[in-house]
């Protein structure tokens, strides 16, 4: 068991943004969350990702409860997240951001050490350099690498976030609406890299209101409400799944 | 790095020049360069205004100063004891900052007031600081030169060489470390550190790394300006200190390299170029730094290397 | 581009750095290192007053004779900020590239013991002549001959201090005295000086400092007030002096005042308040100016000069104002009939009694022995004036 | 234990102000999100100017405070036109324009009045005493009228239109500007008003202190400790904050040595950023 939610839950104040909330990843497989607007799937993607502390539950990453550390700790076992509106360093270059996503994967390498970085930067950064061009390829926005990440269209930027993810070598890749904004070739292509991510054994965490985007790809789906979990299984029998139905067109809906 | 090859005519300055009065001007400059670099690092680098580094320049100059006395130690050793006093005090006040997550202002707020405690310390502990009398510095730092041995450093033209060697190297040192994995920490976490943690940047530690980075060359300003003008006081750990340092780094260009240098550099040798009456000086010193904070905001460094870059493009 | 970039910087400072060459044979330079602007501007812009008054007078006379030539003064003052390093700067520009033989000042005595190494390397080609406290530390003492100081020590044979607390305890016979100063190197070393000599009277002391730039004073009055002194003995900048008189007076804590360093002006102010209000003021300059042609002409020449009235009612212009000084001086250069030999006008100005606004001589310590007025303010502001000649 | 009490009145009259200056610290940061270190020289202007009307042009005190307040305001109006339009929520920037802002205009001070020290008649003469406690008159006057102006300013911003408008800005400035709240004229606005009120602190400041042209600087510090302890943003809180620091400096000052009185105002100001970041009574904003 990869990872293992036990009745996770966040309360701001008196808003209970997600409660109760326990499901469980393989290695491998690709899990779809969706749900309403405000129905705290951001919000558990955060709790998952560490950047909020939890008020209850547990989070187990290879039976090792992770809840409550800090987002950098997280990021270093494996558990990569990317943003819902993209995140940016503002003045850098498309291949300056991947680089530095490239930090955990520099710090993984065998004869790193920061320090002797100090004194010889180009130290391992060859290899970091091809590896940020396939990346990039991957994510079609080789041809930009040098300008400026500030003028990249919304869905370039969002397949930047995608870009700097992978370069962080993830096992747990927790994906924040990675299609909203896009257009159709550009969903058509962040599907072959999440194809391809998983031919690479990445286990995938998506969440999204695009409910058909998900379907076709999710192993397992998951739907909340107002931070409840109402339903689990396969995503076709929890689309057809009279609750999950009522709670997206508000009233029951006569396949 | 190969902007450092500027420094290159400050090497051939004293054939050139017999002022003493030049060379004074430009020791100090070197010096407080020396301050303003440490600001630098961690402000241009790592996004963090602190005021801590005037603390910094006034604790290495007393540190050094009192190590030699009391331990008969060279320069260089009482520097060593007191690089580690201001690494201990750094992680202290640095762990008390960032593990509150203190932010911008109210970071420079705390350090602020981190300096004042200080200065004030220095200010009443007199039976060690000797209080508001400040310490008269007789010893002189020594170096070893090849052929004459130990050589004290006394006269203006060997400060000269000795605070232009000693920038030299701080300068190779800082752009080193902008140019590694540190420095690309510190960047990513000065533009956007939410996103540097969630790429697995510890920003806790390397926040901290930098501030103590910082206050260290700080410490080494403070211990050169001690002993070149042979009189230590608690005015080094004032605001006005850490004031200067942040005026001259923005006048030059905040995360560059050679801003510091040329920041230092025009405010140090500003008030002895234009001859005014008193009052009117400090009003000059004023509006100059206005003036650039609203028309030339990546300062001076910032500017010239726009113009040559957009030369380059051009042609 | 870049070479012009390089250029820039060697550029302009070689242009600062060409001497003026003095190419009127005939001009004696004096250099003066006073902080006007700064924190602690208020005792340099008092003591830098003097000189440019005298300079102008002397020049606009004719100059004066020296052998057979006649010399006219040049003038460079410079503002040191209160900055230890600008101060430094200052003197190496006066000495090194100006070449200046007399300079007058520092009254600051963190900005003296900052330049004190570098002058001393210069001892023997030049004067300094200086008022501040803690030059008297270094005064008088063997390598040290280019120091004369402008004002005489609190402490010594013929010490204006001793002679204040004689004339407290002649007319008060206060048994406890409180002292509170600013928390600054002058503050501490009057509290040093002082404590021993009300001991040794036999008169009880207890010494608080304040943080320089305090405006209120109310707590540490009431933790005095505890002490319940006879006497307040408040220092040393005018503007403290101003609050803490008042305040002591509007909080009715200690209404009896003695100050060493302060002027008449916190009294006057509280005329009807005050008790009593002892204050040492090297010239009552309303009292002077009635009967002494030398002080009416020095008061009308400022107001000609500065072209504002005259700040009768400060510390004003205490006696290292220096405007006696430059005149004392080109006596010593008439005397010794030299402008260039430092040594030779040196031992001619130390052997001489002055007599301009002040009757100046020196002490065997270089230390300026003059006389003063002690300004005795009764409740109403009745006001005596007693001159005490040294 | 009446020496106690009486620091402790004293310490309040000299927090509220603090307060004053507080007030137009967290007003200034709350609108245009930077904080205007130069308020201390507005204050100045306020003092010299009711310095001056009232001692060498003889005008009664009240004028004369009211020529130091439209002054300090006018004086505003030019720096913010000239400076501050460009330093809008850019916090460093802000910091050094007004510390260029500073040598300016201590520089002036100067020029037009040299740093002998100007002392002012008290206004109000005499003194109050209950039991061993003393204050004098002017003092608690002083006190009244800044507690009614922080208090008005307090009222004006929950009631006045343009006081409620200025606070919904703070609170969400996207969501006013697309309800028409002028935002240009409320900065503006905003800046010039805290410039007076440091105006008319520092004429009531004349009144009872002697005026050097590097009074500014003292009370800026102050102020900004007092707007972080009550919390930025907290306009009623910057009067409290300033009574706190000002309590906790005079009683301080009593028993430990004065030449520390800046530290025990320091101290307590890290001890409530570490544990209270949002400040005494600051919302977490």
């Amino acid at each position: 068991m990869l990872l293992k939610v036990e009745n996770l839950t966040k309360r701001f104040g008196g808003l209970v943004a997600v409660s109760d909330v326990s499901f469980a990843i393989e290695k491998g497989e690709i899990i779809g969350i969706f749900g309403p607007n405000g129905s705290g799937k951001t919000t558990l993607l955060s709790l998952l990702a560490g950047l909020l502390p939890p008020s209850g539950g547990r989070v187990l990453w290879k039976d090792q409860d992770i809840a409550g550390s800090r987002p950098n700790a997280i990021a270093a076992m494996g558990v990569i997240k990317t943003f819902q509106n993209p995140q940016l360093f503002s003045e850098l270059s498309v291949f300056e951001h991947v680089m530095i996503a490239s930090f955990l994967a520099f710090t993984r390498m065998k004869h790193h050490s920061r320090l002797r970085s100090f004194f010889s930067p180009r130290q391992g950064e060859k290899a970091l350099r091809a590896r940020a061009e396939k990346a990039l390829t991957l994510c079609r926005l080789q041809n930009s690498s040098a300008r400026p990440a500030a003028e990249l269209s919304y869905g370039e930027e969002k397949m930047l976030g995608v870009a700097m993810a992978m370069m962080c070598e993830p096992e747990l890749l927790l994906l924040d609406e990675p299609a909203s904004g896009l257009g159709n070739d550009e969903i058509q292509n962040l599907e072959n890299v999440l194809r391809d991510l998983r031919a690479h054994g990445t286990t995938l965490c998506i969440i999204d209101h695009k409910v058909a985007f998900l379907a076709k790809f999710a192993d397992q789906a998951i739907a909340l409400q107002e931070g409840r979990k109402i339903a689990q299984g396969r995503p076709r029998d929890v689309l057809a799944d009279a609750d999950v139905v009522k709670a997206y067109l508000g009233r029951h809906h006569h396949a | 790095m190969k902007t450092l090859l500027l420094l290159i005519p400050f090497y051939v300055l004293p054939l050139l020049v017999q002022s003493d009065v030049v060379l004074t001007v430009l020791i100090f400059t070197f010096v407080l360069s020396i301050l303003a670099i440490g600001f630098n690092i961690v402000f241009g680098g790592a996004g963090q205004l602190t005021m801590f580094h005037a603390a910094a320049f006034g604790i290495g100059g007393y540190v050094t100063f009192l190590s030699m006395l009391r331990f008969g130690i060279s320069f260089w050793l009482g520097f060593g004891v007191a690089v580690l006093v201001v690494v201990v005090t750094s992680i202290v006040i640095g762990w008390i900052c960032f593990k509150f997550r203190l932010k911008e202002f109210y970071f420079a707020v705390v350090t602020l007031a981190f300096a004042e405690l200080c200065r004030l310390v220095a200010l009443n502990w007199n039976s060690v600081t000797n209080g508001t009398l400040g310490m008269l510095v007789l010893e002189k730092p020594t170096v070893w030169l090849p052929g004459t041995g130990i050589v004290k450093i006394e006269q203006t033209v060997p400060w000269y060489f000795l605070t232009l060697v000693c920038l030299t190297g701080i300068l190779i040192f800082s752009a080193l470390l902008m140019r590694s994995w540190i420095g690309r920490n510190f960047s990513a976490i000065r533009l956007n550190e939410d996103l540097a943690q969630t790429l697995g940047i510890d920003t806790f530690r390397y926040k901290l790394l930098a501030f103590t980075i910082s206050n260290v060359v700080a410490a080494f300003a403070g211990a050169l300006f001690g002993f070149y003008t042979g009189y230590i006081d608690p005015a080094y750990l004032s605001v006005t200190q850490s004031l200067d340092a942040i005026a001259m780094v923005l006048l030059g260009g905040v995360s560059t390299i050679l801003g510091p240098v040329v920041g230092a550099l025009v405010l140090t040798s500003l008030p002895h170029l234009i001859e005014l009456p008193a009052e009117l000086r400090v009003a000059v010193y004023g509006t100059i730094l206005i003036l650039v904070i609203l028309l030339m905001p990546r300062g001076i460094v910032g500017l010239v290397s726009g113009l040559l870059r957009g030369r380059f493009n051009a042609a | 581009m870049k070479i012009s970039l390089k250029g820039f910087f060697t550029g302009t400072l070689l242009a600062a750095a060409i001497p003026n060459l003095a190419f009127a044979q005939g001009i004696v330079k004096l250099g003066q290192i006073e902080a006007q602007t700064g924190p602690n501007a208020i005792y340099g812009f008092m003591s830098s007053q003097g000189v440019p008054v005298a300079v102008d007078e002397i020049n606009r006379g004719g100059g004066f004779k020296v052998g057979d030539t006649t010399y006219k003064l040049e003038l460079d003052a410079l503002d040191t900020r209160g900055d230890p390093k600008e101060a430094t700067i200052d003197l190496k520009k006066l000495l090194e590239q100006d070449k200046v033989k007399f300079v007058f000042g520092p009254f600051l005595s963190n900005v003296f013991v900052t330049i004190y190494p570098y002058a001393k390397q210069f001892n023997g080609k030049f004067l300094m002549l200086g008022g501040g406290t803690r030059i008297h530390e270094y005064v008088g003492q063997p390598g040290n001959e280019f120091l004369i100081r402008t004002w005489n020590w609190d402490a010594g044979p013929k010490g204006f201090g001793e002679r204040m607390v004689d004339y407290l305890v002649k007319t008060a016979h206060p048994k406890k005295v409180a002292m509170l100063f600013q928390n600054d190197s002058a503050g501490k070393i009057l509290g040093d000086t002082y404590e021993p000599m009300f001991k040794s009277r036999g008169i009880e002391t207890m010494t608080e400092y304040f943080e320089p730039g305090t405006k209120d004073f109310s707590p540490v009055l009431a933790k005095i007030s505890e002490f319940q002194p006879d006497y307040l003995f408040p220092g040393y900048s005018d503007a403290a002096l101003y609050d803490i008189v008042r305040q002591s007076i509007e909080g009715n804590y200690s209404k009896k005042f003695f100050l060493v360093r302060g002027s008449t002006g916190p009294g006057l102010k509280n005329k009807d308040g005050l008790e009593d209000y002892i204050v040492y003021v090297p010239k009552d300059f309303e009292e002077a100016e009635k009967n002494d042609p030398k002080v009416k002409h020095f008061i009308e020449a400022y107001k000609a000069f500065y072209k504002r009235d005259f700040p009768y009612d400060q510390a004003p212009l205490c006696s290292s104002s220096c405007y006696d000084h430059v005149y004392m001086l080109v006596a010593a250069m008439q005397k010794a009939g030299t402008v260039d030999d430092v040594e030779k006008i040196r031992t001619t100005l130390l052997g001489m009694t002055y007599q301009g606004i002040w009757k100046i001589s020196f002490d065997d310590h270089n230390e300026q022995v003059f006389d003063f007025d002690i300004v005795h303010l009764k409740k109403g502001g009745a006001k005596e004036v007693i001159h005490v000649e040294q | 234990m009446q020496v106690v009490i009486g620091q402790i009145l004293n310490g309040i009259i000299l927090g509220s102000l603090y307060g004053i200056i507080a007030l137009g610290v967290t007003m200034t940061f709350g609108i245009t999100g930077i904080v205007n270190f130069a308020l201390g020289e507005f204050m100045m202007i306020g003092a010299y100017a009711t310095w001056y009307f009232s001692d060498q042009a003889m005008l009664p005190f009240p004028v004369a405070v009211m020529l130091g307040v439209v002054l300090a305001a006018v004086a505003g109006l030019v720096a913010d036109q000239v400076l501050f339009r460009f330093t809008r929520n850019n916090l460093v920037n802000g910091l050094l324009v007004s510390i260029g802002l500073i040598s300016v205009m201590e520089s002036g001070a100067l020029l037009l009045f040299t740093t002998t020290p100007k002392s002012m008649d008290a206004v109000v003469a005499g003194s109050l005493s209950l039991g061993a406690i003393t204050l004098p008159r002017m003092k608690v006057v002083v006190f009244l009228l800044l507690v009614a102006v922080i208090g008005l300013t307090w009222l004006g911003l929950s009631r006045a239109w343009l006081g409620r408008a200025t606070r919904a800005y703070a609170q969400n400035p996207e969501a006013a500007m697309l309800m028409g709240v002028p935002t240009k004229l409320l900065q503006t606005g905003v800046v010039v008003y805290s410039c007076a009120l440091a105006g008319f602190g520092g004429g009531l400041y004349a009144s009872l202190f002697s005026l050097e042209p590097s009074l500014g600087g003292l009370f800026i510090l102050k102020g900004v400790e007092a707007a972080i302890l009550a919390g930025v943003g907290n306009l009623l809180g910057a009067l409290a904050g300033g009574v706190i620091l000002g309590v906790t400096e005079s009683v301080g000052s009593l028993y430990l040595p004065s030449a520390f009185r800046d530290a025990y105002g320091l101290v307590f100001l890290v001890a409530i950023l570490l544990f209270r970041p949002a400040g005494l009574f600051g919302s977490q904003r």
